[in-house]
């Protein structure tokens, strides 16, 4: 059995009246990629940011239940600042800061006490090449982020979170506005991030989320369906919902 | 000894030697606080003042008279200004005045004005609102804008005693009336506008507008003096408890023959 | 299909706004002409920095004064007004607190300056210093600092969310996000309050008359009284029947806020491009 | 081969206690960091709570020294009688009340539509660069004592009003014109600044549907900049009631009701400004108490701005 | 052949320095799906924007060639409100006003004239429903857009173009935040649309743009590199590079 990084006890989560997660009880495995799949507004974004907190901005909201990072309630006594270090996340819209691309990447390693030139321009260098834009963008490396296409700018925000090695990766439809080439890239680098981190992400693509996970989870109303190996849910679902969604005869 | 040192350096070292010998070495600052039509003399006394005493600094704030009374009485001002006489309360205070001049008032209006004089009672009605056109007066058929200063003004108390605008119902003077703040708010006012009326401090006359002859009198220092222009009002400056040595030379100065030139070259009417 | 064909409405509603714009452009034309016309040819050089005492009317002291006021308000109210605005967007959560410093805060912004005079006056008489350059300084601060607070606040709140977000999801700590992305993109927003109130403060009368007080001499210390350029203005507009040189002090008053609106525009221009 | 175990526990041993060392350090770094946060965020909000302790300050000193003269002069009395005649021992200000409420109606009617217009000329109208040239105009404007606009209302609006319309010229109108044209920049400013925060996209999306640029001003983007809209009438509005000296100069200060635009009339500062340095006595306490009464006057309006503007706020949520 | 809608004549789009639009020559045929597929920031969404005139919007661009709507160039002596009116837009981020759902969907033919409430009752649900939203949203039509799923906002978007009736239907990646379900949908919305309107639509997503398409054009760094039928492109391409890509060689 894997052993398992973030263990999700009896969740609930309200926005205002609304119940948007309903009684979640899941685990997400070291060094695997968890993928979350169900129909939009089932509440997958709302599920990933309870990972690593970045609801507490949301005004209105209440969150009951358990969320243990390496058996450590991250909603007691834990740093917020650290945990968020430890859990980065990609958003579903993308959200470059106006700044250069270059300041975009060097930002969280700033942050986090990286001085030397030399050192930010080889985090810098690196990033951008995991999140596979260094190509496009290494000869502009000063120009806005903001002006950047739509794909690009996704591709910064993930560069942007590798540049401060995070423990476990949230990537919330990383390759939504991606071509298929940047896709796979992509996808090639969460194969990569595997081997040391632990990555979870929402996606729409059911072919993305059988090539590249090892376990799925299927989201449907707030409530999880069904969680397993990618195998069993996509070949032996065990639930009637998940097959339909699955085989697309959902809706 | 370093001072001697920077002192003969600067070559200042005889002078202040006079000084001493003439025993006039004072320093200090001293404030004065009150009346807005004092503070103009006051001003122009202590620059003179200051002058002669190098050492020290007059501060003059022109906040008001009945500010300066009560400044006076905290202790707050070390000499106060008033441009009108103490009320009774006041006067239990123990504040000791020193009349230090006097003041004209004019009554003006705009130059285009045909008329030229009014009698005492003409100018009664006019601000009580009883005569309200010039043609009631001999002028042009056009209403009387009056122009008057805010009940408590110095130059009004004086003014309205003077023409009979008081009354066991207080003051006489129209509501509707313009009411302007200070002497040089009425004087524009009136430049401005052909048909107003209203009357000003004696110091602050000027061409841009026209001091009418009261009863056929004219608003002279002279006259004034002789008794024959009945408008003015003292100005007064006040202390309270042991006076510093500062104020006291000022106050002396003030009262000094040169203080009272300096009076009368400002179109004040110095005491004699 | 060619030719553009616009709705009345749509041309009733341009043309408001054609008309606002140039009313209000005008009425600032018609004002600088105004004064300038009648006032630039009474200021020399000597009549700038000249005492009264040495040439008739000068106006150094209150100069001086003016400045001493900017600086001292700026250097109290500025920070201030920004680290409230800090706490109100940042920090505070919506509860009673974050009402109440709200409530002060916009009824701060609703007193008028007399009565902020007023109690300058009486309030900093018994701190003794009664008159002062300094308590002009703190009555104007708190005058001055709800117009910072709102200003900054607004200008921190038009920070989009998304970028709070990716810091924080970075596990950057909140007074860094703050300090490297939020202030960063409302420096322009502040910036602009700060040369409004630099506006206000040279411009303020009815508060600084009470507090500061009308001594037309250049102030020794922060702890002497003194008479500012707007409050010499209100003087010679009221008490002494001097016009030419009411247009004058007006002229240089007005050259000293464009000299400001000029300089903090460089800057926020500078900003701009960075 | 033993010794070589022990070799490596050993090393195993000393990385461990190494690594734990730096934990400690690290940890304690942080634990001083975060204690240095906590300390900034309650530095944020003792700056905060001076406005607080302001208004507190403020209204306990106004009110210490006004209220006694209510109590004496009667509190009905006070604020609805016309007559204010100290000489007579009259002391009602229902003329300065009526004649703040008139002017700051007059400078609203005046400043608030021209601004938010102006507003939205300058920020959806004309290209940049000539903004680049107008901005600067409006900061001018805003920049411009008060004193001078009062100088200038009485030089110039004042005899106009006086030759073309009749009357003293020192009016309801001159005034309302002065404090309207005083206000402009305080609504020009805030107002654009809540335009421009307005998402670009919601204005590409309404364009996008065929909907004419100036309908898009009006549907969407000032709906949405709604509530900064409101602050800046709020300011303008405290701009405007506070204004003293300005009003003094050009209102013509007569303590009555004026009936028609070109009526003078008396504001409560105006009033204040022009009595407090000859008041004595109860005058002077009425005068104070008038702060009173213009202070209370103002919370109202707060209060009504107030329920206005988080209206508006909460339909954005 | 098939009636040509928009005829794209020797169009170069410059940001500032940077040659976005590469001298493009298209046809785009009425009553049939176009689809756009290329890389990441290769200008599909750039050139997507330029037949409806939404760059005019963008500082610093220039603009050269030809755009023909029905045979009348859009950049000169046109009414552009009512281009746009005629070409509606779909946004590859969503962006709805900050108003309730309901007057989202209104907001266009409000300002078209539309005033009647019965009327407009009918075109928010029938908009909404075109839109495959309807049953989510039908019982909260007045809360606000803003609080919707990052797929809701999408389809709201798509909902309010459709509210407005165009003749040509410009969607950038209209289904990227889209669940199968919904894909699926919307897909069959667009199969709908062509019986009466042209449809643009930007993808990344190749199956999709095979499963709806009838003609697809393939972009390369600005440049048109292939245009022509769908079936054709996807299975007898001309151009290398274009084989490359669809059959994800390629990058
Ligand atoms: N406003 C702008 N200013 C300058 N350059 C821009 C601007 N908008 C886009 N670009 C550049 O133009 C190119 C094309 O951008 P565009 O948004 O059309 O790409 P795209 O094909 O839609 O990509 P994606 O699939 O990632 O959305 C990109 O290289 C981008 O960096
Ligand atoms: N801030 C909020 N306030 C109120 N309701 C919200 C808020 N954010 C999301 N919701 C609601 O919660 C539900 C789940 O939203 P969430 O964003 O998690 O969906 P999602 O699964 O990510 O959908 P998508 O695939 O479309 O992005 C939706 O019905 C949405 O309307
Ligand atoms: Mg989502
Ligand atoms: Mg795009
Ligand atoms: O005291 P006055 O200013 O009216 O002379």
């Amino acid at each position: 059995m894997d052993h398992t990084k973030i263990k999700i006890k009896d969740l609930n989560l309200y926005y205002g009246d609304f119940h948007a997660l309903k009684n979640i009880n899941m685990e997400i495995k070291e060094k695997k990629i968890s993928a979350l799949i169900g129909p939009s507004g089932c509440g997958k974004s709302t599920f990933l940011k309870t990972l690593n907190r970045m609801n507490d901005l949301v005004r209105n909201i209440m969150i009951t239940g358990e969320v243990r990072l390496d058996d450590v309630n991250i909603y007691e006594n834990i740093d917020v600042i650290k945990l968020r270090k430890r859990v980065g996340i990609v958003f579903q819209k993308p959200n470059p800061f106006p700044m250069s691309i270059y300041d975009n990447i060097a930002y969280g390693p700033r942050a986090h006490g990286v001085k030397k030139k030399s050192q930010l321009d080889e985090i810098v260098e690196k990033s951008l090449k995991g999140a596979a834009i260094w190509e496009e963008v290494k000869d502009r490396l000063k120009t806005n982020a903001l002006s950047l296409s739509g794909g690009q700018q996704q591709r910064i925000c993930i560069a942007r979170v590798l540049a401060v090695e995070p423990e476990v990766l949230l990537m919330d439809e990383p390759t939504s506005a991606l071509d298929p080439a940047s896709t796979l890239k992509i996808e090639e680098l969460m194969k990569d991030l595997k081997r040391n981190y632990t990555v979870v992400i929402v996606t729409h693509n059911m072919q993305q989320a059988g090539r590249i996970s090892d376990y799925t989870s299927f989201f449907l109303n707030g409530e999880v369906v069904e969680t397993g190996l990618t195998e069993d849910i996509f070949y032996r679902p065990l639930d009637k919902r998940t097959e339909d969604y699955i085989t697309g005869r959902f809706g | 000894s370093t001072k001697e040192v920077t002192k003969k350096s600067n070559g200042e070292e005889s002078e202040s030697t006079t000084k001493e010998i003439m025993g006039k070495d004072l320093e200090g600052t001293i404030t004065l606080i009150g009346s807005t039509s004092v503070t103009p003399i006051a001003q122009v006394i202590g620059d003179s003042f200051m002058k002669e005493y190098p050492n020290v600094k007059i501060e003059v704030q022109g906040v008001g008279s009945s500010a300066g009374i009560k400044a006076t009485n905290d202790g707050l001002a070390d000499i106060g200004m008033s441009s009108r006489d103490l009320k009774e309360e006041e006067k239990e205070l123990g504040i000791k005045e020193n009349i230090i001049a006097y003041d004209g008032i004019a009554v003006v209006v705009h130059p285009n004005n045909k008329i030229n004089n009014l009698t005492q009672e003409q100018i009664g009605k006019i601000f009580k609102g009883e005569i309200t056109n010039w043609n009631e007066v001999g002028g042009k058929d056009e209403k009387i804008d009056v122009i008057s200063r805010e009940e408590g003004s110095g130059t009004r108390s004086a003014f309205e005693e003077l023409m009979g605008l008081e009354s066991e119902k207080g003051s006489l003077v129209r509501q509707d009336a313009t009411f302007a703040d200070g002497n040089g708010a009425i004087v524009s006012n009136v430049a401005q506008k052909e048909n107003a009326i209203g009357y000003i401090s004696l110091s602050y006359l000027n061409d841009t507008v026209k001091a009418l002859t009261i009863d056929g009198v004219e608003p002279t220092i002279e006259n004034i003096k002789s008794g024959d222009y009945a408008v003015s009002r003292p100005f007064l400056m006040l202390t309270k408890g042991k006076v510093s040595d500062i104020a006291q030379a000022y106050l002396d100065y003030v009262l000094s023959e040169k203080g009272q030139k300096i009076v009368e070259e400002n179109g004040v009417i110095s005491i004699d | 299909m060619n030719k553009k064909k616009w709705p009345i409405k749509d041309i009733i509603l341009n043309l408001c706004i054609w008309m606002a714009a140039i009313f209000t452009i005008g009425v600032l034309l018609w004002i600088l002409v105004y004064i300038l016309m009648h006032g630039l040819g009474k200021i020399s050089f000597d009549f700038l920095i000249g005492t009264p005492r040495e040439i008739k009317n000068a106006i150094w002291p209150m100069i001086v004064t003016t400045i001493y006021l900017v600086i001292i308000t700026i250097i109290i109210s500025t920070p201030i007004g920004i680290c409230a605005a800090i706490y109100l967007v940042e920090y505070a959560k919506p509860g009673k607190i974050v009402n109440l410093i709200r409530f002060a805060t916009e009824s701060l912004a609703g007193i008028p300056s007399i009565l902020y005079g007023l109690f300058g006056m009486i309030f900093f008489a018994i701190f003794d210093i009664g008159f002062s350059i300094l308590s002009g300084g703190f009555t104007l601060s708190i005058m001055v600092l709800p117009n910072i607070i709102r200003t900054t606040e607004e200008a921190l709140r038009a920070v989009p969310n998304g970028y709070r977000e990716a810091s924080l999801g970075l596990g950057v700590s909140k007074l860094r996000t703050i300090l490297y992305v939020v202030l960063p993109s409302a420096l322009p927003g502040i910036l602009t309050a700060v040369i409004l109130n630099i506006g206000r403060i040279v411009g303020e009368s009815a508060a600084v008359y009470y507090t500061v007080g009308m001594v037309p001499e250049v102030p020794g210390s922060f702890l002497d009284s003194g008479r500012t350029l707007a409050v010499h203005m209100y003087l010679l507009a009221s008490e002494m029947v001097d016009f030419d040189t009411a247009y004058a002090t007006a002229t240089v008053l007005i050259i000293i806020i464009i000299v400001i609106n000029f300089i903090a525009n460089m800057i926020g221009n500078l900003l701009d491009k960075k | 081969m033993k010794s070589k175990e022990k070799n490596n526990e050993m090393v195993a041993v000393r990385q461990e206690f190494f690594y734990m060392t730096l934990k400690k350090i690290r940890h304690d770094w942080r634990k001083k960091k975060k204690i240095g946060e906590n300390l900034i965020e309650k530095l944020f909000f003792i700056c905060a709570f001076i406005a607080v302790l302001s208004i507190i300050l403020i209204t306990m000193f106004i009110f210490y020294r006004g209220l006694p003269a209510i109590a004496e002069i009667g509190f009905k009395d006070f604020i609805l009688k016309k007559e204010w005649r100290p000489s007579a021992k009259q002391y009602g200000i229902f003329s300065m009340i009526i004649g703040s409420i008139y002017s700051t109606i007059g400078a609203i009617i005046v400043g608030v539509p021209i601004g938010v217009l102006t507003a939205i000329f300058l920020s959806e109208m004309v290209p940049k660069p000539i903004v680049k040239i107008l901005k600067p105009c409006v900061e001018l404007l805003a920049g411009i004592p008060s004193v001078v606009y009062g100088f200038f209302g009485l030089t110039v609006f004042v005899p106009l009003i006086h030759e073309y319309l009749g009357g003293s010229g020192n009016s309801l109108l001159a005034t309302s014109l002065i404090l309207g044209i005083m206000i402009l920049p305080t609504i020009i400013n805030i107002s654009m600044s809540s335009i421009n925060a307005v998402p670009k996209e919601y204005k590409e999306g309404s364009l996008a549907l065929g909907v004419t640029h100036i309908q898009t001003i009006f549907r969407v983007i000032l709906p949405a900049a709604r509530s900064g809209i409101l602050a800046a009438v709020v300011l303008g509005i405290g701009r405007a009631i506070g204004e003293t000296m300005a009003v003094v100069l050009v209102s013509g200060n007569s303590p009555i009701v004026p009936g028609a635009l070109i009526d003078k009339l008396r504001t409560m500062t105006g009033h204040i400004a022009l009595e407090m340095k000859y008041a004595m006595g109860l005058q002077e306490d009425a005068l104070f108490a008038t702060g009173v009464v213009l202070f209370i006057f103002i919370m109202i309006i707060n209060l009504i701005l107030n329920i206005l503007t988080h209206k508006a706020g909460d339909m954005d949520e």
